[in-house]
């Protein structure tokens, strides 16, 4: 039967499937219920995957915007740090980062029970009535991937790619998939709690942002690092980098409300304005400070505030999210300025942009937030509600903690099967020509 | 035969270039290449770091030629490369003892013209 | 609550919102309806929601057209202007300007009651029926924010940051959100004649296109114009440009149907159609004309197939789209000959692409609408009506007179506060490095 | 009437239009039913237009993917050859490609019947119920635009524009838009058959490779090929480009589902687990044997992985997804060894990618399928079924021989007319200015 | 010693490289340059305007060698970059008094081994 | 006058800067070169092909100076740019005979202060 008898394809009982033993492993991920299926909303779905291809492209995106950053030589390996992590976290979900994330477990990670994706098929799962569950699966697989890849700033130019990648698998399955669950998985403790973190504020930024701060911390300067003049080799790339993530937060964020209705519209909104509050606050701050509006500092900006509103989108409203990106610009600033003065070598600000931001958004979320906006959240202290600050601060400290003192460790073990980081001479050269075997340019 | 090297902005090799075709100079070689003395670089800024980058864009031109007609060369790329700025650039001459057109295999001034 | 028992995210009375000060103020923008949100379409939500980030990536893209065709020195300051829109209409947008151009108002001008989204929800608004309100108005956000970076072709390499920033939030201001009103806010003056703009023919490409002529005669011509060869840095960014652009339009006039439906699907392949045609006549044109077929043609002729159908969109068939781009193609080809004759400096091309190619669409949706593609539409003179088309030279001729006057005494006024222009030095430098402190590549 | 009061446009009755000569013309493609649009899913149509937009963006996403494989004189052209198919097959599909693929027909070819697009409507057509016939159209049009694109890393660095311009249409013509309609054409002989061919495996990918390899075997080799070095000269833009097509290829698969449902879901996710899979093996994989894993080699094994999965994308579930993932990224790297001894100039290796990968899938295809994912499918052999990878086998033979002789014949055809090279002067020069009059960096 | 300055078309490099190989000469420094001369510019077309461009791209090979080798090398290289057509190119000549290895500080003709 | 090529390692650059503002050389050109010499390339892949691309990424810096000035900025150009590995680099030194300041017209030495 051809495409198009197939479709619309109509869902008969699927008869007896003749069960050889590698069907068994293949099906995985397919089999269970063909019923059901008409809950699903078309409206919905489209959304959600179509959200899911953006925050695809963010990780390519982050890519060029810590590539632009970067000198020459280094241009390459760095783009292939995040574009590699689509391959690694892109296998590691769906045979068992998923099931540790989000199947039924305990309070602090999930089971096993949807390993290799057993049981998640093309009906709704339990975090979505209106989405298949691979839609759910999938999505969430693009979040568990741009994480470790906004991580790669911090120790851009020097980590060893054998380190590299050993180091984000383990980080991927020891880090982010519990955290994930704490806070988005069934039963997760901050998640139960009432923590709120719409689409990651904690789960990806803060998380993300404290462990590059460990790496830069653990892994040093790069040399040179004072002396020479490190400049970005390409800022344009940097800014065509900002404006793909800036696209693709549309799908991270508003994507979030698994739906297509008014809490995405908000979202998308909140989003949009966010963005644009704090590129422009970092830019004008930068002015004011240094007498010179950059472009880097507006796409740096930009990045702040999609940070800063990611755990917020679905609980507050435009005007808030002016406020929450008028001041990460200026925060984010504040907190590069103190990086230089503290002498270590968070090479793109990963720490500076993404923990600082994700705090201040989580934070924020616990001032700004409202039921009016979403009537499933909670207020915030400007509505009256002091408690919700209190988990705010709760689940900060927790994978504060969390976050930096299993990086650390984990740094420690990849650290005996690899050196960390490349050798002086190979640095000099480059993590291109010698990590890869490759130039990013021969013009 | 002298070989005449120029160190100029860039905004004015249109104008050289220029000067020189009236003259009648027809072959020059031409390189983009960084400079540092007098002029004063533009600070850069990155993220709030300051960065005073004093190599700053130029463009070298060299141009080999017989001995007797380097003066006015000297003359016409000077003046049309000249806004009184710091930062003009400098001529350089020195002596070229051989040359070669590959084409022909002619030798020394002959492969000049 | 976490995000997972927020979805899918039951809306039941909202109940007492403790109303801090700060309260009234972060919630304007979502406080209304929280019922009637049953007569949202989730399918044609998550079209206009990826069509908002379809328009949104247009204006990086825009940056990166532009960019390719200065020279290297203002790569990185010609992508920030476009960049940077994003920011200031973004903000500009949600705070007064979406308010100005659609809330209740006159036959001119819309009125203040929105102003800060005040009453926009996550209801359906005045404008549909089957969108959430805030999405109609983020959607309408990306016009208004590309709108003025398509002038900023004009005055490329040339114009001061400060001056840059200023008139543009007036222009947006005075110019935009009326022009906008006239055509498509309840009751705005143009569009109650029954003058047809789709998706922006005279809102979006005539209204920039005049700014950018009275933009580039006020401002002057560059230094060494006509005599320094002033070529692209980098056709290849162009060509990139003029993809996403091209990917972009598919939201701006496909989402202009305001949903999934047959319309949208027609806007649509018109849109791609149109587009496909122009790329290949301005290429052809060129090949004759001059004896080669290049890159920069087709990637010109493919933004003035673009922008030619915008206004058809919705009215046309696809038969009629080949004609409009075959034409448009031709056309915008010759007036960019004729501006090397006339001597003026619109560097980027803005009035020979938008200015003529937006008129030239709207009189082709004067020639060839059908109510058989819109019944809601008119018919054009091809089928029998005559009226339409006096109405489309009304619109056109209104928008010529009142964008050009307005942004002169913008100009001025702008002028009065700062220079418009950077210094000669300064222009010679390169606005990279003069203007923001940096530069596109360190190769 | 202005945009405003159309929407939410009601479909009136649409009364006698008055038919001009050239309304006939203008209204093909318009004029039918205009009830029957209840039956269109909101939800579906937004899926399929958002493919649509996607599968547009890989055309120019595959234009640099190639241009940075190229040495920098061929950049812009590589490109051109790309993004100009947009052109050229947006006409050609509209105005006959579609009809002669998907009319009503014979076995063999579809008929005349849909010229201009007549009949082909707002309303849902016979290829889907769900969606307007015209969103069915545009989406596959954006295949029958890449397909060709495709072929041309095959010729690049020497292939002459004009001659590459009437090879193209013809081949689209001959080739495609039959083998199209053996497929997916209602009444294809392969589709009749039983040979699946989810979103392109034979259509596209073994049908472009194949004509790839005859291409280059006919064209001979780049000057200096196996002499000079001819090295990639910005790998940068490849991994930029693959990244892109690995978004587009969202759209590509998940929108071949033709709604938004379970099966999107399941198509979007062995889409990205394969080419996850594939990224990682062909880099591991040359991590082995040369010693360096390169971005180079995890950018072409994405797209391997892509390409292998794309006939399988609807009827094999994520671990089925891995192991095609993982093969195919080895072998086509051995393929790709192989050529290197075999000693023709495929430049791009289009033959080793989707030659190789398109028949890879194929064959997996008749593996892995299950019907437990796809109940309108069928079972592979690991699923008790043998009979479908004998169909698989004789679809692929069938696409082989026939784009391979046709191929040839068109070449000494278009040879007739332009000869197919550039001289040998222009070759060294580079296509950019030879054919074009351009640079792509004046840096 | 002296120094052999080749202004070559790029895409006679690798000859050139290759010849210089067999006759034993390891070192040289090589650099893009546009140059000017008799060979006529591609015109360029930008939105239909003509620009003719008459700086091409060149490369240029820079060989210091005792004074007794240049001849061969000449030669060498001559040979290697003709193509018989307007724009192969010049050979230049000239003194050069010291030389430094800069790792070993070895001097004068030593160095250059 | 002399003039002082060195053709030294990029990662160098900076050091030999410094250096030479130490011992108040102020003016110089400087241009991104490709070396080969003793120093092995580094191997590149692409697609499984092995390029060894002896071509290597060096920088080009010249110095002119008046004659007794050039034996301590040799030195202190060497000193700067040594790593004792193969690749460090060579330094040129060849006769000027003439200077131009063009902002000036001044001449000789004087062009060079
Ligand atoms: N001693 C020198 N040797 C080589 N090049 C020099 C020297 N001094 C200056 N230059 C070149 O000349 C350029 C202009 O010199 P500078 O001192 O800035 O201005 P001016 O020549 O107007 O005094 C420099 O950027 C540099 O490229
Ligand atoms: N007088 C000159 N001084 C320096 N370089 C020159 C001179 N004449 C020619 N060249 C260089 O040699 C190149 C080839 O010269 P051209 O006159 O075009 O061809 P040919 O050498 O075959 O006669 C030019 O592009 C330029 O780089
Ligand atoms: N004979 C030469 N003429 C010009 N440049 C040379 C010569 N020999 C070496 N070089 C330059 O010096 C650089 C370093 O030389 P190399 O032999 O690799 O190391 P080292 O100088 O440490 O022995 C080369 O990359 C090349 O740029």
């Amino acid at each position: 039967m051809d495409r198009q008898s197939v479709l619309p394809f109509s869902r008969k009982g699927v008869g007896a499937v003749a069960v050889t033993p590698i069907a068994t492993l293949v099906l995985a991920g397919s089999a269970s219920a063909q019923d059901g299926a008409s809950q699903i909303s078309a409206g919905d779905t489209a959304w959600v995957l179509a959200s899911a291809a953006l925050v695809m492209l963010m990780t390519p995106g982050l890519g060029l915007f810590y590539a632009g950053m970067v000198r020459r030589k280094n241009a390459l390996a760095t783009i292939l740090q995040s574009f590699i992590m689509v391959g690694v976290i892109g296998i590691q979900w769906v045979v068992y980062g998923y099931s540790l994330a989000f199947a039924p477990g305990n309070a602090f990670i999930g089971g096993l029970s949807w390993l290799g994706l057993r049981g998640v098929g093309q009906e709704a799962g339990p975090y979505s009535d209106t989405i298949p569950h691979l839609a759910f699966m999938i999505y969430q697989a693009m979040f568990a991937i741009i994480t470790p890849a906004l991580i790669t700033g911090a120790f851009a130019e020097r980590m060893r790619f054998k380190a590299f990648l050993i180091f984000m698998l383990l980080w991927a399955t020891i880090v982010y998939d519990p955290v994930a669950h704490w806070v988005w998985g069934k039963g997760g403790w901050l998640g139960a709690m009432g923590a709120l973190d719409f689409a990651g504020g904690t789960v990806v930024h803060i998380c993300s942002g404290v462990a590059a701060l460990c790496c830069a911390l653990m892994l040093g300067r790069r040399h040179g690092y004072g002396r020479d003049e490190m400049m970005p080799h390409g800022i344009w790339m940097t800014v065509v980098g900002a404006a793909l993530l800036w696209f693709g937060w549309f799908g991270f964020n508003a994507g979030s409300a698994l739906g297509a209705n008014g809490l995405a519209a908000n979202a998308f909104v909140v989003t949009n304005t966010a963005a644009a509050s704090a590129a422009l606050s970092w830019m004008f701050f930068e002015w004011l400070h240094r007498g010179k509006p950059t472009a880097l500092g507006a796409a740096s900006g930009a990045v702040a505030g999609l940070v800063a509103i990611t755990p917020a989108a679905g609980f507050v409203g435009p005007m808030a999210a002016i406020a929450i990106g008028a001041i990460v610009g200026v925060l984010c600033y504040l907190a590069i300025m103190a990086k230089s003065r503290l002498g270590y070598d968070d090479s793109l600000d990963v720490f500076g942009v993404h923990g600082v931001g994700g705090t201040w958004g989580a934070i924020a979320t616990g001032l700004f937030a409202s039921t009016a906006i979403n009537s499933a959240g909670a207020n915030g202290i400007f509505f009256g509600n002091a408690a919700l600050l209190g988990k705010q601060v709760v689940a900060i400290l927790a994978v504060f903690a969390y976050s930096f003192v299993v990086t650390a460790i984990l740094l420690k073990i990849t650290g005996l099967i690899s050196p960390l980081r490349v050798t002086k001479d190979d640095e000099e050269t480059g993590l291109d020509l010698s990590q890869h075997g490759e130039v990013a340019y021969n013009l | 035969m002298m070989k005449i090297e120029a160190i100029i902005r860039p905004s004015k090799l249109d104008d050289v270039k220029a000067a020189l075709d009236e003259i009648g100079v027809a072959g020059m070689t031409v390189m983009h290449v960084m400079g540092c003395g007098k002029q004063r670089g533009r600070t850069q800024y990155y993220r709030g770091q300051e960065y005073t980058v004093n190599l700053l864009d130029k463009v070298k031109i060299e141009v080999v030629v017989p001995k007797d007609d380097a003066a006015p060369i000297v003359e016409a790329i000077s003046k049309a490369a000249s806004t009184g700025e710091i930062g003009d650039g400098k001529i350089f001459l020195s002596e070229v003892s051989g040359a070669v057109r590959i084409r022909t295999g002619e030798q020394g001034a002959t492969a000049l013209r």
